[in-house]
């Protein structure tokens, strides 16, 4: 059986997946664990079709004429859809394996059911999304994947909470659409079949209004600043396994649909790249420096996805650049990099998510600031929540720093080393890159620090308890899979540079990924620093089974009573960077009211609202909410003014048509 | 390989000796006898003798922190070129692994301070990360403009290079990254005037309030692995305005080293002369540093 | 013959249901007599000798597509109505049931006139039956949403009939006879006096513009809609509508065959994205859900006005959102009008939460609204997505972007509206009414979404042909 | 021949007028009427042999427009026991005056349309565009239901007079088609009109304006 078949079987099965649970009675695990089972069979089945794929000398393709009266019914396999396939594969089988344990059925009787249900239609239709080969296909996916995603975020729509930030991400995802049926629209017009494939011609007319139109309808999606608003909100209030898949795998359709659209595009007018480099710099300083700001555990990891898409939309830029100067090596490095990155996110987004949802399980609450000293109860999770923390914040040994690495070399490289052509301004991009890196450390030191290390703000944290195993086993999977990247990214080369050499197939070249960057040093090295740390802690040990130890409270330097509450608290060990980028975060701050000698109680507010959302979109929001009512004069009830208007449209038509009549 | 060696011995044995030398710099501008140079190898070997006393508040990663830092900045220092000489591990990318290294301690070492859930060590810890978030950007474009340079991205090339490279254009170039990196040196190794190291309890402190609550073989780890850490960067601003290249060995690890301890005075005659800048006014140091190697870099690619 | 069945049987019915005295039975009337012209339908459009009794009686395929739409609805509604009359027993539905039947005859002799004349004493006559369909409540508020309707619609229908007579005399050219059969005037096409034949074009676009709901000469639709009983909204929104588009696409016809197609597709894309622009605007903030889906149906038809202004490209679509537009109104208005009934109420202030109360009419009118604003996999995507496609690749890319923003405006507008109705939990303080979705009432409400969204996946060959004729008829390429 | 036509066109429109002028509903149903009866004998002048529709067709209009409907009418206003449309939107004069300028606007019209000249000397279009304009100010500017109802009628009635230029045009049965869809309207309309006067007490049509945004 061909491949293509496979995946489709297997996206049917994801897709199905949640079925069997509805027709259980609602409070039945057993429907839940045969969705699960469900789900696990169809990821498998798409896993070894990839792996299939690979031993086909051509993509696999079905190209049928269909039951409407626009498009057909085409999908293919191509290394670039392989990419998004193995993800689409991966996370949402482990949500739905951690969801055994997080989203009882048996707990969730009200909504278990339908939140199963989505779930499934969300995957499948994921993975329709990345093979559809054919504009109204892929129209079709890709609306069924949007609702999906916004009924399985809003299943707990009994919180207006949740009830609004499903509403922002509806009219967002609308809003993408309809851009997105502008460009399918435009691109039938230029190559005259809505078919997604290379156009025959070697150029599409109104290529660039294609263009920009696919960054700002999957902008959305994928949630390139400004365009992020939905994303925040919707990510923290959905199921964190939801969140997981729509922060891992969800953001990257957007990705994968302006990889498309780009690689189908014939001729690349040197100004994209820049747009995207540029595009993709602001998305993530902005993006990160909001993370930095907020206290919602959930609100933060979405941020630091916004971030993170930032990362590999530079990658992608870099990569049209590379196109449009005709230099392989940038394309190579850039998308390269960006679709490394595209994974690694996949898998240390869905990690953290997966772990902010064992934390939430754990304590109850999302606001990092009544957390703390949870690593004590939760020594496992903690651990796991390190792991994805290091590799987010692209920290070698771990996964993170193989994908910006090479996103790095292709960045210097524009600086025309050893006598090629230099293109100055993109190089700007990495010192943004690097102050992107650091910011993601402390970003995450403050995320990791505050509610695992120290000790507890509140109570919260006296029952809490480690999660089961249904819980644990994925989130232990992903940082293996993490940390096995880190340490060999080579072992995973191939696909991606299979994926570059189609995206930009004319361009392609003899020179390989491995041939570019050593990858070993960074292995060997990678191991070295880990044997490095044996030997100091061997040594630490051995010291400490050598000495007289005493364990004793944390210094107070000579403070009487301190408390727990006097803990520096997340937002103030960020306060000076929140500062910092004023610029771009405008905080909230309330004024500090500490008067006088003896100053009375006084009390002192902070936060860092989202600047497009709340303070630009929504006030115009408001505007319209208030003034388009007044149109409603014109309905006042009165039958005479309406038999007026009949007459007043019947002389303004006559006037109309007299324009153009000449007599 | 002989070369490897006494890169290695240098790395390991030789930090603790520019510690030293600083502070008789200062004490003799000080008008002051103080401590012998070889005294920071003496406080080690103590600290290292003491037993622990952990607060009850930390965990694993209060440990895990020194460790950590000591380990990334040995593996950094293998990185970069003593002298003339190429540094051991050199492949392309390297510098982008050097600068992440020090990341990595970073996470370390304020996850650590913030371990103990004083508030002394978050404010140290949060002013840590926050310079960092200048220092770095200005790092990586003084490596764009010696990777523009030796148009190379291997460390030892581009900062052997540097000198090669050398031509009136180029001049203004250097002189402004070698200023910022200097700055960075300062502010990553927390010397004055971002931060002071003979105080311990200045709630003005960086780096060291962070340790407040490491003691024993902990703070022997932290005061060895920052003492390395200053050699390391050191090496790279020395390398970058070192255009000495005999060609004897030995002559050229004499020079190198009298290089290093020559930096130490320098930075100790800064510490006698300068006072430390109040807390507010750090950033704007590092802004200007960030400066200085943006523009170094735009002179040489406009 | 055919054809006087399909028009006559419907109104003999009528008469034998003002004869039968039962409350109770005379309901049971409606879904056999529904079925029967569903089948009748069914034989012409296999066999098509049957299309054609006379030169005044032609079932063309544009015909087909209206009556075969208006058909399925008329006899879902019909099993609803049974539900619903059994629900609302305590009033006599003597009126109710014979205006519903011979509203079916009325609209079939619509679609099969080929009389410009007759058409039009056609349309007036569904005007004239579904007055006391709108007034079935007999509350003050119905009496006052009728008088609006006859009124306004009166006027409308009138500027139609001297459009019509317009149209006559425009054929009156060089000594020839006036005419108002549809094969003549459109064998004269190029003769037809220019001036009057725009006069005309103009006065049946108001006139018949007001039966469809076009803005400004919409405004007795949200009351209309809003005082109805919901299977009557959607028999307007989904029938009447529908028969006066078709009239009106007849004039388009003629205004092709005489060359001024320019004209007509000038005025009919203003009209359209008038009327959408102003259904966008009136549902903004809309807090009652019935008279929201007025304003939607005011969209839609201005929709399937900018289509044919479009025209070339678009027509195949737009003749396809007639049958989708009419099907997914179908599923709304009668979710609706069961969410009213369990909830006593159809303003936002006090419904919420009716997934939780009703279940499947909840979750219907939820699927409805992504429907009908173009969601993928319902059929209505397909259409909308097809007179886009149409605007840009005839490049009236001007209209499309306003096409596209007005769009975004109605979601807005409008999932405001049905997400404060579906979601959330139901207010305490509301007294339990007797309504439960019952069979009679849902199924059918189903029926209406399940083939919504049938279309938006499969529509069978036989169907696309049909569709595609149409479409070539409105330009005469037939 | 023609001079009797222009005639009698003439006296329609000097009735269009007076329309506007009287405040008494009454007469004015008796104008309409009237006015329906007119129009009816026009076709019978118009055409030297008369053929058999043509006359069932006149005399079915002259029947309905002068006997039933206005029967119909006064019937309506004796039950809503009103006489007099009392504030009209627009005062009586102005209204007359606004109805002199339609016509005159109609005239000018009429005369650049027409298309033959046998059309052009008659002032059948004249008229019927008058008549029509009039019926929308009669429809838009008075309040009582029943006096729109009559502007309804004279806007049927101008599009009549239009119909004398096209008889062939129009079969007999969709000319009695539309008599029987003028019957029927009117019938309901004043079903409703009745219903309007018992729930609102009164024929006052601007309190049917609760439905509104």
């Amino acid at each position: 059986m061909s491949s293509i078949v496979l995946v489709l079987i297997a996206i049917g099965v994801l897709a199905a997946g949640g079925i069997p649970a509805c027709l259980q009675s609602s409070r039945s695990s057993a429907g839940q664990k045969i969705s699960t089972a469900l789900t696990i069979i169809g990821g498998g089945t798409g896993l070894y079709a990839l792996v299939l794929s690979f031993g086909e000398s051509t993509h696999a393709t079905i190209s049928e004429p269909w039951f409407l009266p626009f498009g057909r019914f085409a999908v293919a396999i191509d290394p670039l859809s392989v990419v998004f396939l193995a993800l689409v594969f991966v996370v949402p089988v482990l949500g739905s394996i951690y969801g055994l344990g997080y989203w009882k059925q048996a707990e969730h009787p009200k909504n278990g059911q339908k939140l199963g249900f989505f779930y499934g239609l969300l995957a499948g239709s994921m993975g329709l999304v990345s093979i559809a080969r054919d504009g109204v296909l892929f129209l079709i996916a890709w609306e069924i994947m949007a609702l999906a995603a916004f009924f399985a975020a809003t299943v707990e729509e009994e919180n207006p909470e949740v009830r609004y930030a499903g509403w922002v991400y509806l009219i967002a995802t609308h809003i993408g659409t309809l851009c997105l049926f502008a460009m399918f629209a435009l691109w039938e017009r230029g190559t005259g079949s809505f078919a997604l494939e290379a156009a025959v011609s070697g150029t599409v007319p109104a290529a660039g209004a294609i263009f920009v139109l696919a960054v700002i309808g999957f902008g959305f999606k994928a949630g390139l600043m400004p365009l992020h608003v939905w994303l925040p909100g919707a990510h923290a209030n959905a199921p964190s396994h939801v969140s997981a898949v729509m922060s891992g795998v969800m953001l990257k359709m957007g990705i994968y649909g302006i990889l498309r659209m780009t690689s189908l595009l014939p001729v690349t007018a040197p100004w994209w790249g820049g747009t995207l480099l540029a595009v993709g710099a602001i998305t993530g300083l902005a993006g990160i420096a909001f993370a930095i700001g907020q206290t919602d555990l959930k609100r933060l990891l979405a941020y630091s996805s916004i971030e993170n898409i930032g990362v590999i939309t530079m990658g992608i830029g870099l990569a049209l650049l590379g196109r449009g100067a005709g230099r392989w090596e940038w394309i190579l490095l850039g998308l390269g990099g960006a679709l490394f990155h595209v994974w690694n996110h996949g898998l240390f987004k869905s990690l953290l998510f997966l772990n902010s949802g064992s934390i939430i399980h754990a304590v109850g609450t999302r606001n990092i600031e009544e957390l703390g000293g949870l690593s004590k109860k939760l020594p496992t999770t903690a651990a796991l929540f390190l792991i994805g923390a290091v590799a987010i914040s692209a920290l070698p040994p771990l996964n993170g720093f193989a994908s910006e690495w090479l996103l790095y070399l292709g960045l210097f490289d524009t600086l025309g080393l050893d006598g090629k052509t230099a293109l100055g301004g993109a190089a700007i991009a990495v010192p943004a890159l690097a102050m992107i890196g650091a910011l993601a450390v402390a970003c995450f030191v403050k995320l990791f620090a505050t509610v695992f290390l120290g000790a507890s703000r509140s109570e919260r944290i006296e029952h809490a308890h480690e999660s089961g195993p249904a819980m644990l086993f994925p989130m232990i999977f992903l940082a293996g899979v993490c940390a096995t990247i880190g340490f060999f990214p080579s072992l995973v080369l191939l696909p991606i540079e299979n994926a570059v050499r189609v995206w930009a197939a004319p361009l392609s070249q003899q020179t390989t990924l491995g041939s570019l960057v050593s990858f070993n040093w960074v292995s060997t090295l990678g191991i070295v620093l880990v044997i490095m740390l044996g030997l100091i802690f061997t040594l630490l040990r051995f010291l400490a089974a050598t000495r007289s130890n005493r364990a004793h409270g944390t210094w107070d330097c000579g403070y009487a009573r301190p408390t727990n509450r006097m803990q520096y608290t997340g937002t103030s060990f960020v306060q000076s960077i929140v500062d910092l980028f004023f610029f771009i975060l405008w905080p909230k701050r309330g004024k500090d009211t500490v008067r006088g000698v003896f100053p009375e109680r006084a009390e002192f507010k902070t936060s860092v609202p989202d600047a497009v959302l709340d303070r630009l979109a929504l006030p115009v929001f408001k505007l319209a909410e208030r003034y388009a009512p007044n149109i409603r004069f014109f309905q006042q009830g009165q039958t005479h003014f309406y038999i007026l208007y009949v007459f007043i449209i019947t002389i303004v038509l006559l006037g109309i048509g007299a324009m153009g009549v000449n007599p | 390989m002989i070369d490897n060696l006494i890169h290695a011995a240098l790395l390991l044995f030789l930090p603790p000796l520019l510690l030293g030398v600083i502070n008789k710099t200062k004490s003799w501008f000080g008008g002051r006898n103080g401590p012998r140079a070889l005294q920071p190898y003496y406080d080690i070997a103590k600290l290292l003798r003491k037993g622990f006393v952990l607060s009850d508040t930390t965990t694993w990663i209060f440990r895990f922190g020194p460790a950590v830092t000591l380990a990334t900045v040995i593996l950094a220092g293998f990185l970069i070129p003593f002298g003339r000489f190429d540094a051991p591990v050199a492949f392309t990318g390297d510098l982008i692994l050097f600068a992440y290294l020090f990341g990595l301690a970073r996470f370390f070492t304020t996850a650590a301070a913030l371990d103990t859930g004083s508030a002394f060590e978050g404010m140290g810890a949060a002013r840590e990360a926050t310079f960092a978030v200048l220092s770095e950007p200005a790092l990586f474009f003084a490596f764009l403009t010696l990777a523009k340079l030796s148009g190379s991205l291997t460390l030892t090339k581009m900062l052997h290079s540097s000198m090669e490279a050398f031509s009136p254009e180029t001049a203004a170039p250097l002189v402004l990254i070698v200023l910022g990196l200097f700055v960075v040196l300062l502010a990553e190794t927390c010397r004055i005037p971002v931060d002071d190291p003979n105080t311990h309890l200045e709630l003005t402190m960086i780096h060291e309030v962070m340790v407040l609550d490491h003691g024993g073989p902990l703070l022997g780890i932290i005061l060895y692995a920052s003492s390395i850490k200053m050699f390391v960067l050191g090496a790279v601003v020395i390398n970058v305005i070192s255009p000495f290249n005999t060609g004897s060995t030995a002559i050229d690890w004499a020079v190198f080293v009298s290089q290093m301890l020559a930096l130490a005075v320098v930075i100790g005659v800064l510490e006698s002369i300068m006072a430390r800048l109040r807390m507010r006014r750090v950033p704007y140091l590092l802004v200007s540093a960030l400066l200085l190697c943006g523009s170094g870099f735009l002179l040489l690619v406009r | 013959m055919m054809a006087y069945l399909l028009i006559l049987l419907p109104l003999a019915a009528a008469a034998l249901a003002l004869a039968i005295p039962s409350n109770r039975l005379r309901p049971w009337l409606l879904p056999p007599i529904a079925a029967t012209h569903t089948v009748l339908l069914g034989i012409v459009l296999a066999r098509p000798e049957l299309a054609k009794v006379s030169e005044e009686l032609v079932l063309d395929p544009m015909g087909k597509v209206v009556l075969a739409s208006i058909s399925v609805l008329f006899l879902l509604c019909s099993f609803y109505s049974v539900g619903y009359l059994k629900y609302r027993d305590e009033r006599s539905n003597r009126v109710f049931v014979a205006c519903l039947l011979a509203f079916l005859g009325l609209i079939s002799l619509v679609a099969w006139s080929h009389h410009l004349g007759l058409m039009w004493v056609a349309i007036e006559g569904t005007t004239l039956v579904s007055a006391p369909l709108i007034y079935f409540k007999h509350s003050k508020l119905s009496i006052e949403a009728t008088w609006k309707y006859l009124l306004v619609g009166s006027v409308g229908i009138a500027l139609a009939l001297l459009g019509t007579f317009f149209l006559a005399y425009s054929s009156m050219r060089n000594g020839m006879e006036a005419t108002l059969a549809l094969s003549d005037l459109l064998a004269r096409g190029p003769s037809l006096s220019k001036r009057w034949l725009h006069a005309s074009f103009i006065l049946l676009l108001v006139g018949y513009g007001t039966k469809m709901g076009l803005a400004p000469m919409h405004t007795w639709k949200p009351d209309a809609y809003g005082e109805a009983p919901g299977v009557v909204g959607a028999i307007l929104a989904g029938g009447v509508t529908s028969g006066a588009f078709l009239a009106l696409t007849r004039a388009y016809q003629i205004c092709v065959a005489s060359g001024e197609g320019a004209f007509s597709s000038r005025l009919l894309m203003f009209m359209g994205l008038f009327s959408i622009a102003v259904a966008g605007l009136f549902m903004i903030g809309q807090k009652d859900f019935k008279r929201m889906l007025a304003y939607s149906s005011v969209e839609h038809m201005g929709i399937l006005a900018l289509g044919l202004g479009i025209g070339g490209p678009a027509l195949f679509a737009t003749v396809l959102h007639v049958v989708t537009n009419s099907m997914t109104k179908g599923a709304l208005f009668l979710s609706a009008g069961n969410i009213h009934r369990s909830f006593a109420s159809k303003n936002t202030d006090t419904v919420s939460g009716a997934i939780r109360r009703l279940p499947l009419s909840g979750s219907i009118f939820l699927a409805g609204f992504l429907a009908i604003t173009g969601s993928p996999p319902f059929g209505p995507f397909i259409s909308e997505f097809g007179i886009l496609n149409g605007a840009f690749s005839s490049g009236h890319f001007l209209a499309a972007g306003l096409f596209l923003f007005f769009l975004l405006v109605v979601f807005i507008g409008m999932g405001r509206t049905v997400l404060k109705v579906t979601q959330g939990e139901v207010p305490e303080n509301l007294a339990e009414t007797s309504y439960k979705d019952d069979f009679l009432m849902a199924a059918p409400t189903l029926a209406f979404l399940l083939i919504a969204l049938i279309l938006g996946l499969y529509i069978p060959e036989p169907a696309r042909q049909l569709l595609a004729d149409a479409a070539a008829l409105l330009e005469n390429r037939l | 021949m023609i001079h009797v036509l222009n005639a009698l066109l003439v006296i329609v429109l000097v009735m269009n007028l007076f329309t506007l002028g009287t405040s008494r509903i009454l007469s004015v149903i008796r104008i309409v009427g009237t006015q329906g009866a007119v129009i009816g004998i026009i076709p019978l002048l118009m055409h030297e042999h008369l053929t058999i529709p043509s006359v069932v067709a006149s005399a079915a209009a002259i029947i309905l427009k002068s006997i039933v409907i206005p029967n119909i009418m006064v019937k309506a206003l004796r039950d809503a026991e009103i006489k007099r449309e009392i504030e009209p939107l627009i005062g009586f004069l102005p209204s007359i005056l606004l109805g002199a300028a339609a016509t005159a606007v109609s005239l000018l019209i009429s005369n650049r349309m027409a298309m033959t000249e046998a059309h052009a000397a008659t002032l059948i279009i004249a008229t019927a565009i008058a008549t029509v304009f009039i019926g929308f100010i009669i429809l838009t500017t008075r309040v009582k239901a029943l006096s729109q109802v009559l502007g309804y009628l004279m806007l049927e009635n101008g599009i009549y007079i239009f119909s004398l230029l096209l008889v062939e045009a129009i079969p007999l049965v969709v000319e009695m088609g539309m008599l029987l869809d003028l019957f029927v309207s009117i019938f309901v309309i004043s079903i409703i009109t009745n219903h309007i006067n018992q729930a609102f007490a009164s024929m006052d049509t601007r309190n049917l304006s609760s439905l509104k945004e």
